[in-house]
C-alpha cells in the first residue's frame, strides 16, 4: 500500500541525525517535525528570520509577531534565535543547514527541481525555494510518485520550469525512497506492498533496481 | 536634527506618484501598517513596491493595489489577494518575482554600499535570464544588482528618537534590511523612547539608517494563518 | 549535539599544524584570550592568522608571535609589537595587509555564502594589484575573495548550550563576522547558560554558526590604550 | 602666524552641520569633537562599531570592552549603538556618514591621498583609511601645510604609495584652507597673518587663487 503523507514524513524523519538544523518546507515536509526520532535533537529553522521553530501555540496564545515561512503562528523552543533575512538565507547558503525538505512537482534523473511554476497557471512565486535548492547541502523531496493524472513526476528532464537544477539528492514518494545518483534515480525501499515493477512503472526517468530491494519497515 | 514625525501622513507627506517603494515585512507580520493606510489615504500612485508579499485583499499592500496605487511589485511570493491576481491578469500590474534570499541580499547590498552580489538561486532557471552567470570553485552563480530606491517603510517594535530601532521577533525579517536599503527610511515603532533608553547592545538598526520615525497607535498586526494546536 | 567543552584545551585540541584561523578582536578589545594561550601551550605551529591585529609584545597574538607559531598574518594594521616587527623585518614572517573594512567583508561573504564581493576600498592603490577591477555607476570596485578559514576562534560576552552568542560594546568588532566564516567556531564567553535564557531577539550570531563553546575563566582583558580625563 | 594643531580642529570643526554622522581619524581629527558649535548635533562614529562616542572615562571608569579606533578607552552618549565591523563599513560605504576627517601625509591636486605607508619603513597598515577614503560622501584632510623638512605636502602627484585616489574635497592645514577642484587646489582662507605668497611658495600642486583671500578669525 502506497504511503500516506504522515508516513512519508515520518520516512523522511529518519534521515534527521542529531545536532542537524533543518529547513522544512510546506506541506508534508511540514510534518516532518512530528516524526523526530527519540535521542535525536534537531533544530528548526524558518527562514523568515528563526532558528529553534517550535509547535503551533495554544489557542489564545497565538503572537502575530511570531510565524512560520508559511506564514502560520507558531512558537519557539529554548535556545532559539531570531535574525534578519539576509542572514536567514546567508546560512542556508553557507552550507550551515544541513537538510531541507520540500515538495516538488517534477524532479529529473539528473536532480534538477521544478516546484514553482505551471505556465499558464497564475504564478505566486518562488518565496524562499530557489534559494534553498540552490545552496541546502542535502535534499529530500517529499512528494507523491505520480500526478493526479497518474503521470510519473520522476522524469528523464523536468517539463515545467525549473526552481534549480543537480540539486535533489533523494526523494521519498508515496511509492519509494530513491536516491538521485550520477546514473539517475536508485530505488533503496519501496512502500509496504508496493512492488518494484509498479515502481518501475511509474518511474518516467532512469531508474536503477540493484538486487533486493526492501520494504520500508513502520 | 529632528526626525521625529507626529504621524504616518506627515512622515510620508513627500513620497511622490511614480516613487520605488520597499516595504518591510513577510506576509502580514511586520508590515508597516500605518504608513500603508497613509499612502493610501494621499492616494499617490505609480508606485513600484519591493516588498516580499503583496498583502491580502483587505489589508496590507492589498489596499494600496484596491486603489490601483501601484505600477509594479517586485516580490517573491504574491497572490494571495484576488484584486491583485486581477490586476495582473488583465495588465494593469507589472509583476516581478525574484527569489527571497536575492530578495534580502540585494536590499543587504544596497545597505552596505556593494553595488552587486552574488547567489546561486536561480542558476539555470528563468530567474538566470539576461544576468551574468559567473563561476567560483565549481559553483555557478548569478550576480545581482544592489536595489535602488526612493524611500524605505519599515515597522519597528521599539524605537529612539535618534532612529534607533529594535524589531521583535519574526517581525523583523525585511525591515532592518530595507531600512539600511532606503534612500530615505521611514520607521513606524509600536513604542518610541527618548533617546538613552534603548541598550545599545540590543540595537538592531543604528539610528543612522533611519531618517525618520514616529510612533504608531493601535495596531491591528492581522494574523493570516492562525494555527493552533488542542491543549492536551 | 553536545556543543559545551570544558576549557580551551579541550575546544582547541584538532587545532593542527599549519591551519588556517580566524581570531576575532580589534586591538584587544574582545580577543578570544583563553584560545590564545592554550595555543601557546599545544605549541601549534605554522599558523595563518586572520585578524585586524597582531596583539601586543606579551599579550593577545604577541603571545604566539613570542613562540614563532605564526607564519603568516593578515590583518589590516599591525606592528604593536616589537617581536612582530623583528620576525616580519627577518624574513620568518609574511604579512599580508588588507583594507579594514575588506577583511569584515571578506568574513561577510564567507558566513553569507558569497564566494566574492565588491568594495571600492583600496582601488587605484598597490592593494588593487592583481585583482579584477570592475565599474558600476561610474566608480569601480575590487573584486575580493570570501575567506577560507579552518578555524574561527571569537569571544562573546554571553552564551548558550546552543551556541548562541551576545557580545558586548565594541568587543562585538570583527568576532560575530568570523564567527559565522569559520568552517568550525570556537566561542569563548564570559558566561555561559543553558539554552533558553538568553532572549531570542538579543543574540548576535545564532547558534548554528558555533561548533563549540566553553565558559572562560578569570579574563585579563588588558587596556591598550588606557586614556580618561580628569574630574571636573 | 600658523594654527596650532587645535586651531586647525576648531576651523574644522566649523564643517558640521546639524544631525551629521561624523567619523574622525587619530590625531588632530579626533580633537574636532572638542569644538563642536553650540546648537549643533552630531554623532560620532567609531568604526570598530560605535555609533555615538562620547568622550574619554573618568578615571577609574574605562571599560576594556569600550574603545575607539584608536584603541582609547572611550565612553557612550545617549543613544548609541553597537554594531560589527561589517555594518560598520557598510554604512561607510553606503555614504550614510556625512563627513570623514582624517590626517595625510600627501594630498595631490587632483585629492589623491596617501597616508598609510613610507617605502622603507616599518609598515602598520591601512587601518579603516582605505575604506574610509573610498567611501566616504566629504572628506577633510587635516595636517601640516609642509612636512618636517620644509616640503610641501600639497603635491602635482602623491609620491608616497596612495590611500586612495581622487577623495579628498577640502584641506585644513596649519597655513590655509583650500578647496580640492578639478582644476587644482583652491585657496580659501589663510592663517591669521600668513601672506598668500607664503601660502603659493609652500604649495607644490597647482593652485588658485581668485580675489581676496580672508583670514580665519576665531
Amino acid at each position: 500500500m502506497a504511503l500516506d503523507k504522515k508516513q512519508i514524513a515520518q520516512r523522511i524523519a529518519r534521515e534527521l541525525r542529531d545536532g542537524y538544523y533543518v529547513n522544512l518546507g510546506i506541506g508534508i515536509p511540514t510534518l516532518v517535525a512530528n516524526y523526530i526520532p527519540e535521542g535525536i535533537n534537531v533544530v528548526l529553522q524558518s527562514e523568515n528570520g528563526l532558528l529553534g521553530m517550535g509547535p503551533f501555540p495554544f489557542e489564545g496564545e497565538e503572537d502575530p509577531d511570531l510565524i512560520n515561512a508559511g506564514k502560520q503562528t507558531i512558537t519557539t523552543v529554548p535556545g532559539s534565535a531570531f535574525f534578519d533575512s539576509a542572514m536567514s538565507f546567508g546560512m542556508i547558503r553557507a552550507g550551515r543547514v544541513h537538510l531541507t525538505v520540500l515538495g516538488a512537482m517534477e524532479v529529473s534523473e539528473q536532480g534538477d527541481i521544478a516546484n514553482w511554476k505551471i505556465p499558464g497557471k497564475m504564478v505566486k512565486g518562488m518565496g524562499g525555494a530557489m534559494d534553498l535548492v540552490a545552496s541546502a547541502r542535502n535534499i529530500i523531496v517529499a512528494m507523491m510518485h505520480t500526478n493526479p493524472k497518474g503521470e510519473s513526476k520522476l522524469l528523464p528532464q523536468c517539463t515545467l520550469p525549473l526552481t534549480g537544477i543537480r540539486c535533489v539528492k533523494k526523494i521519498v514518494s508515496d511509492l519509494a525512497v530513491l536516491d538521485v545518483t550520477p546514473a539517475g534515480f536508485k530505488l533503496l525501499e519501496r512502500a509496504p506492498g508496493v512492488s518494484v515493477e509498479e515502481i518501475v512503472s511509474k518511474t518516467a526517468g532512469k531508474l536503477i533496481v540493484e538486487g533486493d530491494i526492501p520494504e520500508i519497515r513502520f | 536634527m529632528n526626525k521625529v514625525y507626529t504621524d504616518a501622513s506627515d512622515a510620508i507627506a513627500d513620497i511622490h506618484d511614480g516613487a520605488v517603494l520597499m516595504l518591510g515585512g513577510f506576509g502580514l507580520c511586520g508590515i508597516p501598517e500605518h504608513c500603508i493606510a497613509a499612502l493610501v489615504a494621499k492616494g499617490v500612485k505609480g508606485l513600484t513596491c519591493i516588498s516580499n508579499n503583496a498583502g491580502v485583499d483587505d489589508f496590507g499592500i492589498g489596499l494600496m493595489l484596491q486603489q490601483k496605487q501601484v505600477k509594479k511589485m517586485i516580490s517573491s511570493y504574491v497572490g494571495e489577494n484576488q484584486e491583485f491576481e486581477r490586476q495582473l491578469l488583465s495588465g494593469e500590474l507589472e509583476v516581478e518575482l525574484i527569489p527571497q534570499g536575492t530578495l534580502a541580499l540585494r536590499c543587504l547590498a544596497a545597505g552596505y554600499g556593494m553595488p552587486a552580489v552574488f547567489t546561486p538561486a536561480g542558476v539555470g532557471t528563468e530567474v538566470a535570464e539576461g544576468k551574468e552567470v559567473r563561476r567560483f570553485n565549481d559553483k555557478e552563480y548569478l550576480m545581482e544588482m544592489a536595489f535602488e530606491s526612493d524611500f524605505a517603510l519599515v515597522k519597528a517594535w521599539k524605537g529612539d528618537t535618534h532612529g534607533n530601532l529594535i524589531f521583535k521577533d519574526t517581525a523583523r525579517n525585511f525591515n532592518p534590511l530595507m531600512a539600511m536599503a532606503g534612500k530615505i527610511t521611514i520607521a513606524e515603532v509600536e513604542m518610541l523612547v527618548p533617546a538613552g533608553e534603548l541598550n545599545p547592545n540590543e540595537i538592531h538598526t543604528p539610528g543612522i539608517y533611519v531618517n525618520r520615525i514616529f510612533e504608531g497607535r493601535n495596531y491591528e498586526k492581522r494574523i493570516e494563518q492562525r494555527t493552533v494546536r488542542p491543549r492536551s
